[in-house]
C-alpha cells in the first residue's frame, strides 16, 4: 500500500500511530497468549484494566506490564467495570498514579449489567472532570451522532461508539449512526464493542472509522493469534478500501468483458 | 491499628508508612495507593504515615478489554 | 499466519495456489494499469476473454499476454458474453488452442443481460460436452445448492456460484444458499461476481469459500491498484477468521474486564 | 475468392494458406482461428488450404472479467 | 381500501381471487384446527397432499375434504415429497381423479431433504409433461429469474419462487431475485416458503408480489388461528402499500412539522 | 381477532385506546386530506404542532380543530422543531392553554436539524420540568436502552424511541436495541419516527413495542389514504404476530406435508 | 390371488373389479385409483378386472403445504 | 403603545386588553397567548392590560408530526 502507508498515520492525542487496530487484553487463557496475540495483532495501543492487588497472594503472580512493557505499546487504561462518576475519576488517577504520570485513558462509565450500555449522563459528566484534572481521555459512548459530537465539543481526544454490545460480537448494529458520526467528527472515531469477526471490523473501516477497539473477539476465537492476524489485515483491507474508494453500486448486472467483438456475435 | 485495605478490615501492626505496609504485606511489582481517596504518590511512601481508620487501596494493571 | 501458511493452498485441478482471489482483466484504463492491479493483488488466476482479432488494426495493439505472461499466471479463459452452448463451447476450443493445449477453462452461459445470470439448463450441456472434450471445467452458476452439487456431480473442478449479478457490487446477496453450497461440497467453492468492496470479499471466505473472483469491484474503484491490495488483504483476513473460528454470537454483553476485584466493588 | 473472416465478407486475392491470410492481414502477436467450426491447429497453418465460401474466425485474448 | 378492493383480483388460470394468500394444511394439530385457521386467513386457495390411504384402519379417520368443501375452497394438489418426475407425474393425475377433473396443480420436485429447493432440470421436464397432458400448474421454483421467465415461456400459469427453505421461517432470503422475477413477469409471482411472520409476508407483497403461500409459519405459531388473522392483515397490508406507493428512503431526517412560523424562532 | 381485541388495549396515561397507530398531521397536501389519512388509519391520537398565528392573513384559514375535532381524537400536541428547554417547556405551558388543559403532551427536544435526533440531556432536563409542572409526558428519544429506562424512572408515560431519522424511511434500524427497550419497560413503548413502509410497522409490532407513531410515510406516500389503510392493517397484523407468538426459525429445511405415506415411496 | 397394494405385498380372495376391492378393504370416503401405473377412473371402477400381480395405488386428499 | 407580536415589532392604537388585541387584529378561531413568558389564561383575556414593551405569542394548533 506504498500510495498510502507514509503519510496514513492514526494520530491520537498529537501521537502518530501505523496500526489501527486497538485491543483489549482480558480474556486470554494466560499473558503468554495475550502477548502473543497483542504482536500478531501488530496493536500499539492496548487496554489494560487497574484492579485491586490480591493481598498475601500477589506473590508470584505474573505481570502484565512485564509482557506489555510500556516503552513498547501505549498502554490505555480503562474505566471498564465503573458504573459511576466517582469510581470512574478515581480508576483514572490510580491509573496516572500507577503508570507514572501517562494520562491518556478510556473513559467508560456503564448503565448495566445486561447491556454495558454507557451511562451518558454520567458519561458527561465523568469526562468533564476528567479533562479539567488534565486527562486525555478516549469516550466509550453509544452510536447517537449527537452525543459523539457533545464529547469531542467537551475535548475528548477520541469518540469511541458502540457497534454492539460489549462481548456479543454481534457486528455493526447501525451502520447509519456510525457513518453519521464520522461525517460530523473532527476528531478520530474509533469503534469500541461488538465486533464480532474480521468483516465487521473491514465494515467499520469501510465507513470511514478511524480505528477499531475490540477483546473478545480475538479473546475468545477458538484461535486468538490466528484471529489476531486476521483483524489485523481486516483493519488494512477496510481503510483501503475506504482510501481507494469503492465501486458504486447497481441494480443491476454489468459485462466485465467488452461485448464489441464478441465471438460470433 | 484498624484500617480498611481494598475492603478488608484488616489489624496493622508495625507499619507506620506506605513502604512499611508495601513491606508487610509482600506486594511486588507496580502499584498504585489511594488513602481515603486521596493519591499518595509513590515518591511519598516512605514519609506518609498510616492512621487509624484509614481506608487504603492499593491498586496494580492487569488484562481488561 | 505461520499456524496456516504452509498448509493452506487452495487446489484448483490438482495444482496449488497460495493466492485465494483471483480476477479479471476487463475495464480497466489500461494494460499498464491491469498490470499493476493484477501484482497488488497477489493473485496467481487471471480470466481473459477471447475476441476477434479488428483486422487491419492490430498491427501496434498492445496484447495482453506480454502484460500477463502465462508463465508467471495461470490465464483462466471465460466464456463471458456467451448466450448458447455452441458459442461456449467454440470459444472454449479457440482458447484451449490460442494458450497451447491450457485446459482449465471458466465456463458461463448467460441468461439474459439485466441480470447476467446463468442460463443453467444451457450450462448444464455446455459443461456436459466441455467435460467429455477433456477440459477442466471452472462453472458459473446461481447460488442454488441442489445445481452447485449437480455441476459437482458432473466433474466441474470448481464450482462458482454468484453472490450478486455481475458488476452490481451488490455483495453477498444469499449467505445462506452460500453457506448451505460449502458444507456441500467436496470441490472448491469460489464466489463469482457481486463483491463490491474489501469486507464482501472477507465475508465471502468466513463463509468458508475457497476463493473468490472478482473484476469491476477493482477495476471500478477510484483506486483500482489501492483496492487491488484491499482485496487481497480481505481475502487472506476472511480466511484466517474462518480457519480461526469466530466468537459465538451474543445476544446480550459479556465484560472484555474481569468483574472480580473490582476497584470499590 | 470470397470467405467471411470474423463475420465479414472478404474478397482474398494470393492466399492460399492460413499463413498466407496471417501474412496478407498483417496479423501480429498470439491467435488461433477456427475455420467453419473447425479449430485449425497453429502447427498446420502452412498447410491448411483456403477454399471458397470459407467461414473464418481469428481470434486473440483480451482483458475480461 | 374501496379505492382498490373492486379491482384488484388475483387471476389464476382465469379465475379470479379476492385474497392474495394461500395457506398449506399440513402440520395443524387436528382437522378442526386447520378449518379454523384457514378461515381466519381469509385464503381461497389451499394445497393438500395426496397420500395412500392406510388399509384397513381408514374406516372412521375423518376426511380433510369433509373440512374443506371443494366447492367453498380452490383446492391445490401439490407434490410435496416427489422427488423425480415420474413420482411428480403420477401423483397430479391421481390427484386429478380424485378431484373430479380439476387440472390446477402446484408441483414441487424436490432437490434433497436438507434444503427441499427444487430439482430444476427435472421440475422442466415435470412441468413440460403436465402442461402437455392438459394441467394447469403452477410451480415451485427458486429465486432465479431467468429460470421464472423458463417456467413462464413453458406455459406454467404461475411461478412460484421460495423466498427461504420450506418450513425454515428465515424471510425473504434475497429481496433482489424476487423484485427482479416481479419485474420480468407476466404470469403470477407467488412467494411460496420461507415465510416466518407478518412482516416477512408484507415485504413480499411490497416487493410487488400476487401472492403468498405459507403453511409452517401459521401451523407452528404458538397461536395458529390468531397468527392466520396476523397473515390475512400483513398480505393486505403489504398489497395496499404496494399499491399505494412508499415514501422515498432519504439517507438524512426530514421535519414532519413546518418550521415556518417555528415558536420563538 | 376476537381472541385478543376484547382485552388487548393500548393503555397511555391510564386511557384506553383500541388502536395502536398514532399519526402525524404535517405534510398532507389540505387539512381535507389529512382527515381523511387519520379516518382509514383508524388512528385515535394524532399529534398537532403549536405555531404562532399568521397575523392578519389567519381570517379564513381553514382551522386544524374543525377536521379533527378533540372530543373525537386525543390530540398530541408536540414539541418538533424545538432545541433548547426553553422553547419545548412554553411550548407545551401554550398547548395547554391552547387545549383547556388537556396535559398529554409528545416532548421532543431536537440536537440538529440533519438528524433531528434528539438532545439528549436537554431532553432530561425538559421532561423533568414538565412534569414537575404537571405534564403527562410521552418523550421521544434515541434507541439507547439506558436512555429509555431513565425516561421511565424520571415519570414519562410513554417512551418513544426512534426506529431512525424522522422523514428518513429508512426503517428499524436497529432492531436489536428496540426489543431491548421493550424487554426492560413498564411504561408504553412506542416506535416514533423512521418507518417508511407498512412492513417496518409491522416489524415494530413484533419486536414486541406497544405502538408506532408516524407522519411522513402516510403523509408522502403516492397514494396517502391507501397507505393510512395499510399502515392500519400492519399495525394489527405485527401486534396479532406477536401475541400468537412466531415459528422458530430453523437454519434447514422441514417438510410442511407428511412423509409418512409418500406416495411411492 | 396376489396383488401389491400400497406397496404391501397383498392376497385376495373374491375381489374381481375394483368396486370389490374398495368394498372388501373397507375403504371410505374419496379416494383415486391407478393400476400398473394407469388411472382407473372411478366411472369404471365396476368394470375394470383385477389381475395377478397388479400394483395398486390407493391414494386420498390428506392435509400438505 | 410598542409590542413585539410573534416576533413583530408593533405599534398599537386603541388595545388595552388582550381582548381588544384579537378584535383588532381579527384573530379566528381557538389560540393562546403569552406575554412576558407567562401565559394569558382565557378567562383573563378581557382583565389583562396590555403595557409598553410587552412580548406577546398568539399561536394556535396546525398540522404537526
Amino acid at each position: 500500500m506504498t500510495e498510502t502507508s507514509p503519510k496514513d498515520f492514526l494520530i491520537i492525542d498529537g501521537r502518530p500511530y501505523t496500526s489501527r487496530l486497538l485491543i483489549g487484553t482480558g480474556k486470554y487463557r494466560d499473558l503468554e497468549e495475550t502477548r502473543r496475540a497483542v504482536e500478531a495483532s501488530g496493536a500499539q495501543i492496548v487496554t489494560v484494566a487497574i484492579r485491586r492487588t490480591n493481598i498475601g497472594q500477589s506473590r508470584d503472580e505474573p505481570n502484565l506490564l512485564d509482557y506489555l512493557p510500556p516503552d513498547k505499546y501505549t498502554l490505555l487504561p480503562n474505566t471498564a467495570g465503573c458504573y459511576d462518576v466517582d469510581t470512574a475519576v478515581r480508576t483514572c488517577r490510580l491509573a496516572r498514579e500507577l503508570l507514572d504520570g501517562h494520562n491518556l485513558i478510556k473513559l467508560e462509565v456503564l448503565g448495566d449489567e445486561k447491556t454495558l450500555y454507557p451511562d451518558i449522563p454520567q458519561t458527561l459528566r465523568a469526562a468533564r472532570t476528567l479533562i479539567e484534572d488534565g486527562f486525555r481521555v478516549m469516550v466509550y459512548t453509544n452510536d447517537d451522532p449527537i452525543m459523539a459530537r457533545r464529547f469531542e465539543e467537551l475535548g475528548c481526544v477520541a469518540v469511541m461508539p458502540l457497534a454492539a454490545p460489549i462481548g456479543s460480537g454481534l457486528g455493526i448494529r447501525n451502520p447509519y449512526n456510525i457513518r453519521t458520526i464520522v461525517e460530523n467528527a473532527k476528531v478520530p472515531i474509533l469503534v469500541d464493542a461488538g465486533v464480532g469477526t474480521a468483516s465487521d471490523a473491514a465494515i467499520a473501516m469501510e465507513l470511514g472509522c478511524d480505528g477499531v477497539l475490540m477483546n473478545t473477539a480475538i479473546a475468545k476465537a477458538k484461535k486468538p493469534v490466528l484471529m489476531a492476524s486476521a483483524m489485523k489485515k481486516a483493519i488494512e483491507a477496510g481503510r483501503e478500501a475506504y482510501l481507494a474508494g469503492r465501486m458504486p453500486r447497481r441494480a443491476y448486472a454489468s459485462a466485465s468483458s467488452p461485448l464489441d467483438g464478441t465471438f460470433f456475435s | 491499628m484498624q484500617v480498611v485495605i481494598n475492603g478488608e478490615q484488616t489489624t496493622l501492626e508495625g507499619a507506620t508508612s506506605v513502604d512499611d505496609l508495601i513491606r508487610l504485606l509482600d506486594i511486588q511489582g507496580k502499584i498504585a495507593v489511594e488513602i481515603n481517596g486521596e493519591i499518595v504518590p509513590r515518591s511519598r511512601f516512605g514519609v506518609h504515615d498510616l492512621n487509624e481508620g484509614d481506608r487504603i487501596e492499593i491498586v496494580r494493571a492487569i488484562g481488561g478489554g
